[in-house]
């Protein structure tokens, strides 16, 4: 019960300064949080990266290894992506197998990767039907205030960008740097009563309605969407996120 | 969305402008709905939807269990969407996977919005979506049984969800892919909807599209989730007006 | 304790009812509820079947896909049997991995199919020590008013004989129906007090001191047994279940 | 009952009526029951039947847990069948697979059955039934030693539950399969028999056999309970009149 | 609550015991429990041994099957070690997968034979890179009563000297026995207070502070070592188990 | 401890008495600790040790779930001790493997000995360690920043916990083992140690060592521990003496 009162009392504080045209941390609704983006920060991946965006901290590390291809992708290498939501980073996460949280964060941001096609994956096969290599993504929560898809997404991108595909290692040839071809950004909104958020911090996201996910590519078209939480968005609503989305996301993409 | 290549000479539009199974780009599949399908479910709904064949059963509000789950002051909605094993052509393996669990995920907060939780303070409600025969659209065939299973069961809501999706094949915006549309199309949108309010409370997108598109495709996705909604509410009425057989003719559209 | 009051009434009921020679809904002790038998329900198995048993609901779903065969059966096909008692079908039934319940319910069903010969395994082969079909019958509750075991064993049974070997789509020659050469059928009955009723409803199940399942084939003889329960049969009760389920049993396979 | 040929020339009845091992039809293998063998347990019983070896130990009654699965009017007995990995030739991975959980839930039945539950609710009693090294018959083995170990714990029962497998070689009946015997056998009919009252509290059958074949082997398997709940009583009486040791001899039959 | 008193009570009757030089089993500090060793207990087993160390019973199989090498020892055989502490042993123990305590047991064990070299595994070897024996010892616990660290070792060691590689079931030519070379034994001291106790039994362990084992050779060198327990040893007090270890060792190599 | 024979022509220790890395045989690889480095967690830790990086946090003390694990008289310390799937050269499959789970145990053993647990009944300190790179000796790595994100989440200790290992390389004893010195090398002994009261709260020990080189080892590990300990003291006085920033400069060794 105490949980629940906390959580109103946050929500009304949050309300009224929204009411207001403020946020809690002073920023504008559309504005999202400082980011920091430390690539290679894990030289036992193939390729890393260390994002911070406010005190939402990630560490995504990208392994390679040898494998088979899918049966119906035969000459494409493989993407799996995973997220660890660990109560290292709050109290909020439990420990044990993925719960509905973090699969949701890893097929959100699998779905970007993927549908924004950030990686040639014909590049990736070494010989068709037979060998490929298997590209995993994992997303580690370090420290979490908020905005998981984001920050995952960010830290994902960069590690790609950093990434070495180790042939050699494998004695497939020489090593080459990881073919990313797009780079797509997801921009996360809340609802909060009427208002529309940018990258919402944690207290923000336990006070919301509902939640939008967009993600766009360089030329500013979609390649995921994702709505959460049990509040609604009206048509309208949706189409102005993805606006600020394709505007925002621009932004981050030239800081990668 | 794997984009992959169609196989040679096979076009998902033809010149004549009609799709692989010969509908129109903005042409649903067939739909029926039966409510109150199952004895031992509070309410029920079973529903074709071109090939696919879904059962949606509703229990509670009733206790929920593990108790550090309760809500002190309103009911859990938790959907459990499965698929049967033998529901495509690769025998999937029983149980939960990564998919069916964001499905079941997103498909909770739907509902959630539509029922008077509050009515019903630490209960659980319980939406069981089970997927016999899978052909595309299984998530917003799902929602949309569940919703009549709900009000079959009784429990207050909102309103009913009407769920459809658009999507993108040969560069034209369509609604609901079929099978081959969905596997060689080049993006999908599933929509849930509230006629009523003018809500969206189910909202994905995989694939790539233009902004342009996009809105084209969302407002067809819910213009279809309109006519959806009077399936759903015939389906209903059916039921409590009707003597309802395990025979009887559902609901239908097309 | 208000669940165990309720059974003790429910019981009371039952059983003064039995004493005067009449069971809950009407039916006499040797009678079956009534049967409807749905041939090809699901168009993506290879064999399926929707059987109603009163009230009771189960699809079961037959794939076949290729794979190794074990290695002191070389030139056979493999079975597998699974049941899914999950809790769209009732609240007895509970999330998770198969309980000792839905593997009993399975492994039976599986006993009668395997004993019974139903399938010519042997036909299954492609090649031997290499290649064979492998059988999955997926036995799906959809709405429970006991007797599992029988309903799941006539849809095994009516799914086996609707099924075809996709020879073709997996490249290997043409395709061809099952070989289905027996058709097993299980009848189960209980005992509550004295009394020995065949195909028992839900609530005839919980009050049951006993169960037992006998399967028998064309000829009358049986492949496969099951007692459950926590009570007792004499011999000779044992031996009047046999009789019952070489009677009715043959009854039930005209219908599929 | 794969019903798999047996290998060319071999017999499982010789000319003389002699099976494998040289047993009559009607014949137990060497059984040896040894009671509290273990200082833990509450009560434990060692068996060794032909080749099988088999460990009984019973904890309780004791409050049960989860507490969700608690019985107000009765003790629960729970039953827990397990194979040690190496006592089949192929070594078998650790954990209960489906084969015994099946065989734990058709052995705690059959012990709740003679077991006064009602003096004990709330509680749970704990069966361990361990496999050291099998050979056919080990549920009626882990049944047999169980009732002893349930004795030994003290724990009021109605009557000791014994039990032993009739089955189909050659096409004939016999007693208590042997490992080949089960291999390349025609039908396998396990029993668990309360002598005292006539009852039979376990009873499964695979293969085939006409009913009149089935009502002679269930009739040769109840002959055989009978001798073997002297066995068992035997056992008791052994542990409660000398003085046990580890060492000891164990109550035999044959 | 009363778990914790009963605890305390136990605690202050041992020490004050051991304050006069006494425990509670009347044996000296640096005394080991009576051992009886009975090799070939199992004959489904490749190798195997009931060891009864005091009250304390363990029985040890040895399973060996062809399999595929490690990719960086590929001419040598595989030792997977493995602790069944099942509640058949103890109320102390749960049902379920390996927990800490059992996965720890079993490691230790697996330390001393692997560090130890116990086993000339390169004589596992079939074909390098290949195929190898995979050897699986399988450690479980029948009755419970403290040191399964010792009992164990004990029984696996003597399991792995009684046995016998299956290569003619195999089709791998003749059968031979285990190249066991060397028969490392750990042994266990516990601390209670400023007292140390070797061969804990059950009461000793759970009022214990610390633990430790060690293991040695036949040189009386050292191969493993792990201390256990919220307690702490003095560097010279470590120094002084590793001598206790290697004279009980010897005695305890030589009745197996 | 493999005692894999090296590839040819490389030894571990060169003519000069150098190791691989340019170290002297008792020369520490250069340690970094940062103290108060993450804002939900009650107590954090960044280390970096040689390539190893490692970040541990703490909360609590905090209810104890599940309840039956509480403990009425004192707090339970519960270390998760964790390799990142990208930690080590092949893909760590994420979860517990039974690797960790033995770190966590004896990680949680160690952590217990210092903390007033005593203090906090019926709670649970959580210690999470998270391995982002690994390149040996993370389990003292992971003791060591653990000691000190419990100091920075402010639970009264007894002392702080320093860990490090020595190793036998080359038939030569020699302190914190390297990647190579650990696949290549002949004994590993990590020891966890409290300087003040000359205590050893952690010790595990593989390879082949003889009495007095054990002896050697040890001792030159608790040096190490002692040079180790004033690191941790003065990342935790620089935390609350200066201004604390992601960026700040962390405590340093050698």
């Amino acid at each position: 019960m105490a949980k629940s009162v906390m959580a109103d009392l946050k929500r009304d504080h949050i309300t009224k300064l929204l009411s207001k045209g403020m946020r809690i941390d002073g920023r504008k609704f559309d504005e999202p949080r400082p980011l920091t983006v430390e690539k290679d920060f894990v030289q036992s991946a193939e390729g890393s990266a260390r994002v911070h965006l406010g005190d939402t901290y990630v560490v995504v590390g990208v392994k390679l290894m040898v494998g088979q291809p899918f049966a119906d992708t035969p000459n494409k290498g493989v993407l799996t992506t995973n997220a660890e939501l660990k109560p290292l980073a709050s109290e909020a996460f439990e420990s044990g197998p993925p719960d509905q949280r973090s699969i949701e964060v890893a097929r959100v941001i699998d779905r970007g990767i993927r549908e924004g096609k950030a990686v040639d994956m014909e590049k990736l096969c070494i010989e068709p039907e037979k060998e490929v290599w298997i590209m995993f993504v994992d997303v580690h929560a370090i420290d979490y205030d908020g905005n998981l898809f984001d920050a995952g997404n960010i830290a994902a991108m960069a590690a790609l960008k950093s990434a070495v595909v180790p042939a050699k290692r494998a004695n497939k040839g020489e090593d080459y740097p990881l073919p990313v071809s797009h780079v797509p950004i997801s921009v996360t909104a809340v609802k909060i009563g009427e208002h529309i958020l940018v990258d919402p911090t944690y207290d923000e996201e336990i006070v919301a309605d509902a939640r939008l996910t967009v993600t766009t590519n360089e030329k500013g078209d979609l390649c995921a969407m994702q709505k959460g939480g049990s509040g609604s968005f009206r048509p309208e609503e949706v189409l102005r996120v993805v606006e600020l989305s394709r505007k925002i996301g621009a932004d981050i993409r030239s800081k990668i | 969305m794997g984009g992959t290549p169609l196989p040679d000479g096979i076009k998902l539009i033809d010149e004549n402008g009609k799709r692989l199974d010969g509908r129109r780009p903005d042409e649903l599949r067939p739909l029926k709905i039966e409510a109150g399908v199952l004895k031992r479910a509070n309410g029920s709904a079973y529903l074709e939807w071109g090939p696919n064949k879904v059962m949606a059963a509703v229990y509670g509000p009733r206790e929920c269990h593990p108790r550090h789950m309760q809500d002190p002051t309103k009911a859990l909605v938790q959907c459990h969407y499965n698929m049967a094993s033998f529901s495509v052509d690769d025998r999937k393996r029983p149980g939960p996977d990564r998919r069916s669990q964001e499905i079941s995920k997103i498909t909770s907060e739907a509902l959630t919005h539509v029922v008077f939780t509050e009515f019903f303070p630490k209960t659980s409600i319980d939406v069981y979506i089970e997927v016999l025969q899978a052909s595309a659209g299984t998530r917003c065939a799902g929602l949309t049984a569940a919703s009549v299973a709900l009000a079959d069961a009784g429990i207050p809501m909102r309103d009913l969800v009407a769920s459809c999706a658009a999507g993108k094949i040969d560069d034209t915006v369509v609604l609901d892919l079929g099978k081959e549309e969905d596997n060689f199309g080049q993006a999908d949108i599933p929509v849930g909807y509230i006629p009523r309010n003018d809500e969206i409370v189910l909202l994905q997108m995989d694939g790539d599209l233009t902004a342009d598109q996009f809105k084209t495709g969302l407002n067809m996705a819910i213009e279809a989730c309109k006519k959806i909604y009077e399936v759903q509410r015939d389906a209903l009425k059916r039921k409590y007006t009707l003597p309802a057989g395990r025979n009887g003719e559902g609901a239908e559209v097309n």
